[in-house]
Parts: structure tokens; C-alpha cells; sequence
């Protein structure tokens, strides 16, 4: 274990961008968001929940697969580079770290994704433990201990002191490239802020909440049931939480005329938009009732059905904050679980 | 609020109504959702508080192909909304009982400014406090109401109702501010300024549509953001032009039409003023064409589908006529 | 950096919305009566000025436009009888909304050309393109994706 | 391919990822219909693109316009090209239709799984059934079993469309198939034509009037409402679910089991389809 004064950080920070990219929460114009240092970036540790999820330094809302041209009416396609060189996520809180480890499943299962795939060798995650759990927060429901994330570094922020536990080879490699910024720490005050964090999060509202009747059996049990008939009803079908989400992983594939050629790019898309699954013959989801049931299936039945039982969600707690309509996935679970 | 649930369980029972719109208890105060009660039963979960800021006319649209009368609680702010609806013949006035719910001030949590709130109190209507009592996890602490109240309330447009039936609950004009000295304060910046301005505050847009969707006036049954004619990327988040071009059309679309309810920017998930761009046209509208508010007469002519002989010319921009006007 | 410093190697990229009844006209008898305006100008031609949408403007700057200019039949003169007085409002207050958000505000204009002033037509585009090359390049609404 | 090829590092056995198409050029081009083209895909320098098995899908893009999921109507039997049939429907459909022999188009695939030629359907005797485009994906079946003749028993081919002009590959049914030893076409259209000698009538109601015997295994594919008559009918005549297989048709964007489109209950119509054994559709809430 290891330690470095908070005060010191900005020479981590540095020392850290000298050689590879750097991104960690930065707020711009009032709002905290991962974003890649730079030496006037406003580094934000104190606020608990980015608006958007880190998930997009892995998989960025909006990137190119490749480009097409035509010359003399035959057509090249050229792929987008890779990402080949390694990069540092610093402050993903254990919720985010499990998100990625949600779209693993998703993308790193054959065949593999290779422009995820690419990030995912090349990042290094640093994980921060929650100091002050929200309200809307129900990480330990899906059994992530937001006081000791995984990662490979763990971090610990305490008074004055940022705590530096290095897990797995990559971790190693970064604490040996920033030895000299340390002093050596002891176990027993991580200890503390740990089991503080934990009784903290045993008084959370949403701490007790029950995943009873859902997992790979809901599929069959649950999507008949009238409840969504009434749940959904102030949905606006906008993509809010489908954006701020760390596991939502569904995908548009477009192309962009720049004038000099066609690039197919790849975009966050949301199942809750009426054309999502709209095709020149039609809809097979043709009311906001279907797209609705479909994200909230999704999460909590058909994923854990296919990836023995994790479910696509982290209790992260992003949409039941940013919901313009105060729906959120809390509320789902809650109303079939009064049902029950 | 007892008066509110009071009245609609007679006018359910009573036959006249089929169903109720209203907001629904969340788990905690500050989460109430918009909701359809169906039965006087159903109607125990109803609340009415300081947080039930959500504008109910956009709801009237889907309301008015149902069958028989809906129960409509609408604040003075969200009644323009449901006249400009009526105007574009959206909503069905017959089809609505409208009761205008009186109107304190309407609270933001995002404004609050303490983690793990719980429970606030002296958010309740029709009493509600000076000073918001805040429970947390971590300790209890105050906010004055005023400082919590959405940025709309700031610019209120007063307590009168612009339609309904039936009144139940007094209002308080929350005004303060005013409501242009927000555009007046960007007009007076150099160009630099004002696109470095935007260029902070839109980057941060994640292309949600969220202030589309909840916007009464974006009652399009195909926005031209979802046609696929467009390879105007309607999802993808780039920080070049893309977002600009989607704000400024976003608010185009309803100048002359907005009632500047403010519902774009409460719902924003990354606190963008979107109002700003609606308000800058009606700002502009008032200065060229005459003092204009959208959604108080369902008969007047709009801004943008009339004209006269003597309009200004668009070169009045470049000469610098609006913004020092 | 709004001024381009190499003014004379600067070719800006001008689009010019042309009514059909009138502005088109107009530009035909530039043609014919050998007035010369920049190559730079490329004309689409349009019904009516109250065809082209916000849009319309946006996306040509998007798409690599240094400049953007809307001509139409003058007021009082419109084909359609009306569409120009429209067209003006929403130019009006598009441009008002351009000039807002930070965009140089000779980028974009608007005039009124008739089918006899092929000699207006040649000076507005001369003018314009003059303008637009005081200006230099546009940075501020073009998208990233088309400057390769 | 003009560029160097290395193998892709996350996809072993792939050259890169798999949403990067190839190029293909179209080197044929047929009328079937006035609303149907099928189009034959080659290599730019020759050959197919890629192997596929009967059923299989294929994404064909334009660059610009956009790009779908067509299911590959040509036999892997076929050693020489692949050929997708197209009905014009959309704006890349119209697209397609309006290319040219020698014009270059980009395919990406295969995608999904296949009708189980080589296991379940071996040693069967079969029963295709399609109406209108659904010959589309039963083409490269039906042309796979007539190649391999030996390992199927009786063959029977019961197709409709709306009118004699709208059947697909017309030319081939009367040429080719009806000429093998051991099947049986039927042809059917909707309504009386001049010129039409054969019969008319709904696809489902000339299956019950032919009345197949249940030793077969009957493969289904066409419009929605047709299948749910013609599998009504077959359960009728005895059929079970078990012995009759479709295809599902879903939105789909990146054929790998990724983007989420086709997403319905547990499966993924681009991966764990498109061809289901009806008890398997039975399995899948009621949304496609």
C-alpha cells in the first residue's frame, strides 16, 4: 500500500500524461464528465457520479469503423486504426468498473470486437472508492462493494491522503513508472475508511432493494405481465438513461458524407427511440409499452439469462437521477416486486 | 393537495371524467412522476408538492385519442402550453377537464446543493416554507425555497391561468429576475466570447433528445432529426457543428410557438440552458415584430406565419440593430 | 484567428440560394450581358426564397461553406406573392441566432435581386465574395468530419 | 484486396474486424420480377467473397446509403459467386436496383446460422413452402439439396406469389428443378391471370388442399401472415413444431450479436439466427 498527498496529485496527473493519455473527471461548464487531462482541466474528485459513464473511453459514443472512397468508380475501404497505445482511466468508481466488465461480456465474446478490444488492452483502469454514497445509489444490490473496487490500481481517498493499492500487472507497471511520487502507507487506515464506507451504504434507501423473481426466469415469467402497461406511461421516450447508463452497449452503424469520401461511423443508439428497430417493411416494436419493457427485459431478464446471471446492471444509479421523468429502473423492480 | 384528490375522485365517480393526469409519489418527495389514475382507488398514490414541476399538456396530445375526458391539473405556466397546443390543433378541448392547480414556485434538486438527500421538507403546496429543511445522510442542512426553485420560476409569467375549468389553489408570482438580462448578457459579448460560451455548454450535450421529447411544442409525429433522408447523424455526439445545428433548428422549429415553459432545460441531464436559444428568438420576435407570447390567445397570428410590408430587413443583424435595441 | 492572413490564396467556398422567378433570372442576365462574378459562387436554384430552410443554410455551412447568401425576388415582387416576406422573417431571425451563438455576421446575407438586375446580381456576388475573403475560412460552423 | 492482409489480432482467423466489409462487384444482374433483381456477387478479382451454408445472411452496403441484412439466395454448392435476390422496398433497395453490372458494391458476412442440411434435414424428406421474396433464403437450400441429391428423400416445392409475373427465378423452377427425379413443384398464384394455366389460390389453402403426409420436414418461409396460416394448416394435417423450420426477419445493424437491434427475449436474430424451429419461435415472447 501506498500513499501520496491529495495536494501532490497534479504532478501524478503529469507525470502520468507524459506518456500516455490521462482521462479523469473534469468538469466543464458546471458538469463533471471523464475527459482527457490537460494541464488547465479542472479535475473534479469530489463529485460521486459523472453525468456520462466512463464506459465511453472504452466505447465512445460516437467513433469511425472505417472510409470508404471511390476513384474512378472503384471503391477502397480503409480501415480506422486500432487504438495501439496504452492509456490511463483514473477515478472510475467500482459501479463503472463493473459496467465494464458488463460490456466485456458483450463485445470481448466472439467474435470479438476489435476496436473495444484494442482499449481494453491498452487502458489502465485506477479505481476510487466511494467516500459519500448517494441516495440513488444500489451498487451492493448486484454484490459490488463500492469500498474496494476492482480495477487495476484501487484508490482510497482519505483526509489529506490518496491511497494507492496497485492489483494486477498493469497496476504494477504504472506504480513502478510513478514510484518516486509515493510514500509507503499502512492497511489498517484503508481498513477503516472501508468499513465507514460500507456502513454508510447499509443505510442507503434503495440498500435493500430485491432482485427476487428476476435474473434468466423473469424472461419467461415476466414480460406478459400488466404492470408495464402502467409502468411505462410517463416515459418520454427519450435516450436519457439509455446515455448515461455504464452497461447500455446497443449500437447505430451510419455513414457521414464528408465530401471526400463515406465514413461509417458507429453511434450510441437507445432502445427507447421509436426507430430503433424500424425497418423499410416496419416495426416490430410499435408502442413505447414494447421499447419500454425491452431495456428494463434486457438488464434484468434476457442478459443474466445469456451471462450466467449477471445482470446489465450496476446500480450506479445515473437514470434514477436524470430521468426527466423520474422513472428509472428502481422503480421497475420495486413495482413487480410489490406484485409478487 | 387533499382538495385536489378530493375533486377528482367526484368527477371520476361522477362519470365525467375517464381518467385523471396528475403526478405520481416516487420513492422519495423530490421524484414524483407524471401519471394516469384510472380509478378513485388508484388515486391514493397522487401527489401535488413543490417538485411536480413536469408540464402535463405535452401528456393532453396522447390523452385526446383516448376515449371520453381526461382530468387535467395544470399550473398558470404549463396552461400556455396547452393553448398553444389547442392552436395547433393537438390536444382536444373538449375531451379535457382542466382544473388550474395553483403555483408556488416549482423546486429543482438538481439546485439543492447536498449529497444523499433524503427528505426535504417545507417543499409541500399550498404551505410551503421560506427555507427548505434538507435530511441527509450526512446531516441536516437549509436552503432557502427561492434558491432551489427552477431557473423558469425566476422569470415566472405570472398566476393567471390562460385556460381551464375549474380553479383550486391560490399562486404566487415567483418573478425576480428579469427574463431576458440572461441573452442580453451573451448579446453584449464578442463574437469570441459567445461562441466559446456555447461551444462549453453544447459540448457537453449527449444527444439524449430529451429536450426534444418533453418539449409541448415538438409534437411532430416525425421529427426531421429522425429521418433517415438526413445524414444529419441524428445520435452521434461529435463536438464540431453537429450539436449547433441541432440546438438552433431544435429551438427554430418552435420560435413563434414557444411558450418558454423551460421544460427543455429542467430536463436536461447535463444543465444546458436550452432556454437561452428559445429565448433569444422570442426576444428578437418581441423586438421586431411586436411583443409576442406564445400560448395566451389560441386565435392570434404567429410571428413566423405572418409578415408585414415594413418588416426590417435580415441586414439589420449585421448592422448590429437587434442587440443594441 | 477570424482574418485569414493569406487573403489572395484564400478560394472561399460560397453557396448562393437563388429564387427561380427572379434571382436566377437575374443571374442568367449577368451571364449573358458577360458581367463577371467569382467562380466561388455556386447558384442552387430554389422555387422561392421561402423554400430554403434554416436548415438549408446550416447544412451548406456544415458541408464546407465559407458563406451563405439567400437572393429573392424583392419584396412586394414574389412569384408566389408572399413567400419572400416569410423568407424574410426566419432569415431575420436565423441570422439574429448565428450572430448569437458567436458566428462572424457577414457570413451569411440576403438580397433582393429582380430578373432585370443582372448587374445588381454580379456586384452582390462580388461583394460578398470580398466579404467572405476578409473574413477567411469558416471555422466556426463547418463540421471537422468534412475538413480532410 | 489491394492492401497487405494480417490477421486480425482480437479476431483470430478473421483478416480485421467483423464489420469492416469487402468490396464485391456486381457482375450480373437479373430482372425476376418488376420489383425483384437478383444480383450475382464476385470478388474483385473473381471467386466469391466468402463460404457461407444455406440460409445464411450477408450484409450488402452502399457506401452512403446505407446498409441491410439480404440473405444469401445462391447455393454454396456453387463454386463460383454469390447472388442475392432484392426486392426494392427502401431507400438502399432502390438504391441497388438502380446499379449496373461492373458497379461495386461492399458485403460483409455471413452472418447467422444455417438450415441444419448437413444434420437434422439429412436423410428427410423435405417440404419447401414460400410465398412472394421468401424464395430468397429457401433458393440456396432447395439448389444445396439438389446438388447433393443422395442424402435427401422426396423433394416437394410448394410456391406462390400474387401474380405470375412476381414468381422468383421462375426460370430455374421450370428448367432445372422441376426435372429432377423426385420433386415436386406446385405453383400457385393469388388471383385469375390471362396466360395462367396453373393454380390459383392462397399458398395455405392449396397446402391443405394438396395434403402433404407428415413424413416430412417442411421449411417455411414468407410473409408473416402466410406462415401463420400455413403452420395452422400443417398442424392440421399432423405436423408438429418440431418438424417445420422458418426464418426470422428483424432490424439489424451489426450482424454480430452486439448492437442489440434484433434483440428478442434471450436471442439474437443475426446470431442465433435467422432459421428457428418453430418450437424455438415458440420460445420467444411475441414481438417479431
Amino acid at each position: 500500500m501506498l500513499k501520496i498527498k491529495t495536494a501532490d496529485l497534479p504532478a501524478l496527473y503529469e507525470r502520468i500524461a507524459q506518456s500516455q493519455d490521462l482521462f479523469l473527471p473534469v468538469r466543464s461548464a458546471g458538469q463533471t464528465d471523464f475527459a482527457l487531462w490537460q494541464k488547465d482541466a479542472q479535475v473534479d474528485l469530489d463529485t460521486l457520479k459523472t453525468v456520462k459513464s466512463p464506459k465511453d473511453v472504452f466505447f465512445p459514443q460516437s467513433e469511425t469503423l472505417y472510409s470508404c472512397h471511390r476513384e474512378d468508380g472503384k471503391l477502397s475501404v480503409t480501415p480506422e486504426e486500432l487504438c495501439d497505445k496504452p492509456f490511463v482511466v483514473f477515478g472510475m468508481k467500482a459501479c463503472d468498473v463493473q459496467g465494464i466488465a458488463v460490456l466485456d461480456k458483450v463485445f470481448l465474446s466472439e467474435p470479438v470486437d476489435s476496436y473495444y478490444a484494442a482499449r481494453r488492452t491498452h487502458g489502465t483502469i485506477v479505481a476510487l472508492a466511494c467516500g459519500r454514497p448517494e441516495t440513488s445509489c444500489f451498487c451492493t444490490v448486484f454484490g459490488i462493494d463500492p469500498a474496494a473496487p476492482e480495477g487495476d490500481v484501487v484508490t482510497w481517498m482519505v483526509d489529506q491522503w490518496l491511497y494507492w493499492d496497485a492489483k494486477t500487472d498493469k497496476g504494477f507497471a504504472l506504480t513502478d513508472f510513478l514510484h518516486d511520487l509515493f510514500e509507503p502507507a499502512d492497511e489498517s487506515t484503508v481498513e477503516q475508511v472501508k468499513t465507514a464506507i460500507r456502513a454508510i451504504v447499509k443505510k442507503l434507501p434503495y440498500a435493500d432493494l430485491s432482485l427476487e423473481g428476476w435474473g434468466a426466469q423473469a424472461a419467461d415469467t415476466r414480460f406478459d405481465s400488466p404492470i408495464w402497461e402502467q409502468l411505462y406511461k410517463p416515459c418520454l421516450a427519450c435516450g436519457t438513461c439509455t446515455f448515461v447508463c455504464p452497461t447500455c452497449q446497443c449500437y447505430d452503424i451510419k455513414d457521414y458524407d464528408t465530401g471526400s469520401g463515406v465514413q461509417r461511423y458507429r453511434c450510441w443508439d437507445s432502445c427507447m427511440y421509436s426507430d430503433f428497430t424500424m425497418m423499410a417493411h416496419g416495426n416490430n416494436r410499435t408502442s413505447q409499452m414494447q421499447r419500454f419493457r425491452q431495456r428494463f427485459m434486457h438488464k434484468l431478464a434476457y442478459f443474466p439469462a445469456n451471462n450466467d446471471g449477471v445482470f446489465s446492471c450496476v446500480g450506479c444509479g445515473r437514470c434514477v437521477d436524470k430521468c426527466p421523468s423520474h422513472l428509472n429502473i428502481v422503480k421497475v423492480i420495486k413495482a413487480f416486486g410489490k406484485e409478487d | 393537495m387533499q382538495e385536489l384528490i378530493t375533486r377528482a375522485k367526484a368527477l371520476l365517480e361522477s362519470g365525467e371524467v375517464q381518467r385523471v393526469l396528475g403526478w405520481k409519489q416516487g420513492e422519495h418527495i423530490y421524484d414524483p412522476e407524471p401519471a394516469f389514475f384510472d380509478s378513485a382507488e388508484a388515486l391514493k398514490d397522487f401527489v401535488y408538492n413543490g417538485f411536480c414541476g413536469a408540464n402535463l399538456s405535452k401528456y393532453m396530445i396522447e390523452a385526446a385519442k383516448l376515449e371520453g375526458k381526461t382530468l387535467v391539473f395544470l399550473k398558470p405556466c404549463d396552461s400556455y402550453s396547452f393553448v398553444q397546443l389547442m392552436k395547433e390543433h393537438r390536444v382536444d378541448r373538449e375531451k379535457a377537464h382542466i382544473i388550474g392547480v395553483g403555483c408556488k414556485g416549482k423546486l429543482s434538486v438538481n439546485k439543492i446543493d447536498a449529497d444523499g438527500i433524503l427528505d426535504i421538507q417545507g417543499a409541500g403546496y399550498p404551505d410551503c416554507a421560506d427555507t427548505l429543511t434538507v435530511d441527509t445522510l450526512y446531516g441536516q442542512t437549509t436552503v432557502s425555497y427561492k434558491d432551489a426553485m427552477l431557473e423558469r420560476c425566476h422569470v415566472c409569467k405570472g398566476k393567471e391561468h390562460m385556460v381551464c375549468d375549474e380553479q383550486i389553489g391560490e399562486s404566487a408570482d415567483t418573478a425576480d429576475s428579469d427574463r431576458f438580462a440572461q441573452v442580453a448578457a451573451i448579446e453584449a459579448m464578442s463574437p469570441e466570447e459567445k461562441f466559446a460560451f456555447f461551444q462549453s455548454e453544447l459540448s457537453k450535450c449527449i444527444r439524449c433528445n430529451a429536450c426534444r421529447n418533453v418539449c409541448p411544442a415538438c409534437s411532430c409525429r416525425k421529427c426531421v432529426f429522425d429521418s433517415t433522408k438526413f445524414d444529419s447523424t441524428q445520435k452521434a455526439n461529435t463536438t464540431s457543428f453537429e450539436e449547433k445545428m441541432f440546438h438552433i433548428i431544435r429551438a427554430f422549429h418552435v420560435a413563434g410557438r414557444c411558450t418558454d415553459c423551460g421544460e427543455c432545460s429542467r430536463v436536461c441531464p447535463q444543465g444546458i440552458p436550452l432556454h437561452l436559444f428559445n429565448r433569444k428568438f422570442i426576444k428578437d420576435i418581441n423586438s421586431l415584430y411586436g411583443e409576442y407570447q406564445a400560448g395566451v390567445d389560441a386565435q392570434a397570428k404567429a410571428p413566423l406565419t405572418s409578415f408585414t410590408q415594413e418588416d426590417a430587413e435580415p441586414s439589420i443583424v449585421a448592422e448590429g440593430g437587434l442587440t443594441h435595441a | 484567428m477570424p482574418v485569414n492572413q493569406n487573403n489572395e490564396e484564400f478560394r472561399p467556398v460560397i453557396v448562393a440560394f437563388c429564387c427561380n422567378w427572379c434571382s436566377y433570372a437575374g443571374a442568367d442576365l449577368a451571364g449573358s450581358s458577360r458581367l463577371s462574378y467569382p467562380a466561388d459562387v455556386k447558384i442552387i436554384r430554389v422555387p422561392c426564397s421561402c423554400r430554403v430552410n434554416p436548415m438549408f443554410i446550416l447544412r451548406a455551412f456544415e458541408k464546407g461553406a465559407d458563406g451563405v447568401i439567400l437572393c429573392g425576388c424583392h419584396p412586394g415582387d414574389c412569384h408566389y406573392s408572399t413567400g419572400n416576406y416569410y423568407a424574410r422573417r426566419r432569415m431575420t431571425l436565423l441570422f439574429s441566432m448565428l450572430d448569437f451563438i458567436g458566428v462572424e455576421n457577414g457570413r451569411t446575407r440576403v438580397e433582393w435581386v429582380s430578373a432585370a438586375e443582372g448587374v445588381k446580381f454580379s456586384e452582390t456576388m462580388n461583394s460578398f465574395v470580398a466579404k467572405i475573403r476578409s473574413l477567411g475560412k469558416n471555422v466556426r460552423l463547418g463540421d471537422l468530419r468534412c475538413k480532410n | 484486396m489491394s492492401e497487405p492482409m494480417h490477421e486480425c489480432k482480437y479476431n483470430p482467423g478473421f483478416m480485421r474486424d467483423t464489420l469492416i466489409p469487402q468490396v464485391g462487384i456486381i457482375t450480373d444482374i437479373r430482372t425476376e420480377t418488376p420489383d425483384v433483381k437478383t444480383f450475382r456477387v464476385n470478388a474483385p478479382g473473381g471467386g466469391k467473397l466468402f463460404e457461407h451454408m444455406p440460409g445464411q445472411c450477408a450484409m450488402v452496403c452502399a457506401p452512403g446509403v446505407g446498409e441491410a441484412m439480404f440473405s444469401i439466395t445462391s447455393s454454396p454448392t456453387n463454386k463460383e459467386y454469390q447472388e442475392f435476390s432484392i426486392k426494392r422496398c427502401g431507400q438502399l433497395t432502390e438504391h441497388l436496383h438502380s446499379l449496373q453490372p461492373g458497379d461495386e458494391i461492399m458485403v460483409r458476412g455471413p452472418y447467422g446460422n444455417n438450415f441444419p442440411v448437413e444434420t437434422e434435414l439429412k436423410g428427410q424428406n423435405l417440404l419447401f413452402i414460400a410465398g412472394g421474396i421468401a424464395l430468397a433464403p429457401l433458393r440456396s437450400v432447395i439448389n444445396y439439396v439438389l446438388d447433393n441429391r443422395d442424402n435427401y428423400g422426396s423433394i416437394d416445392i410448394l410456391y406462390g406469389s400474387r401474380s405470375a409475373d412476381d414468381l422468383v427465378q421462375r426460370k430455374e423452377i421450370e428448367e432445372v428443378w422441376s426435372k429432377v427425379p423426385g420433386v415436386n413443384i406446385y405453383l400457385t398464384i393469388d388471383r385469375e391471370q390471362a396466360g395462367w394455366d396453373g393454380h390459383v389460390g392462397f399458398v395455405p389453402n392449396y397446402l391443405k388442399e394438396i395434403g402433404f403426409t407428415t413424413d416430412k420436414t417442411a421449411i417455411l418461409c414468407g410473409p408473416p401472415i402466410m406462415i401463420k396460416f400455413c403452420l395452422q394448416a400443417l398442424q392440421e394435417m399432423g405436423f408438429s413444431k418440431e418438424q417445420v423450420y422458418t426464418t426470422l426477419e428483424l432490424r439489424m445493424k451489426c450482424g454480430v450479436g452486439k448492437c442489440g437491434r434484433c434483440n428478442i427475449g434471450t436471442k439474437y436474430v443475426c446470431k442465433d439466427g435467422p432459421v428457428f424451429r418453430f418450437d424455438q419461435v415458440d420460445e420467444l415472447p411475441n414481438e417479431y
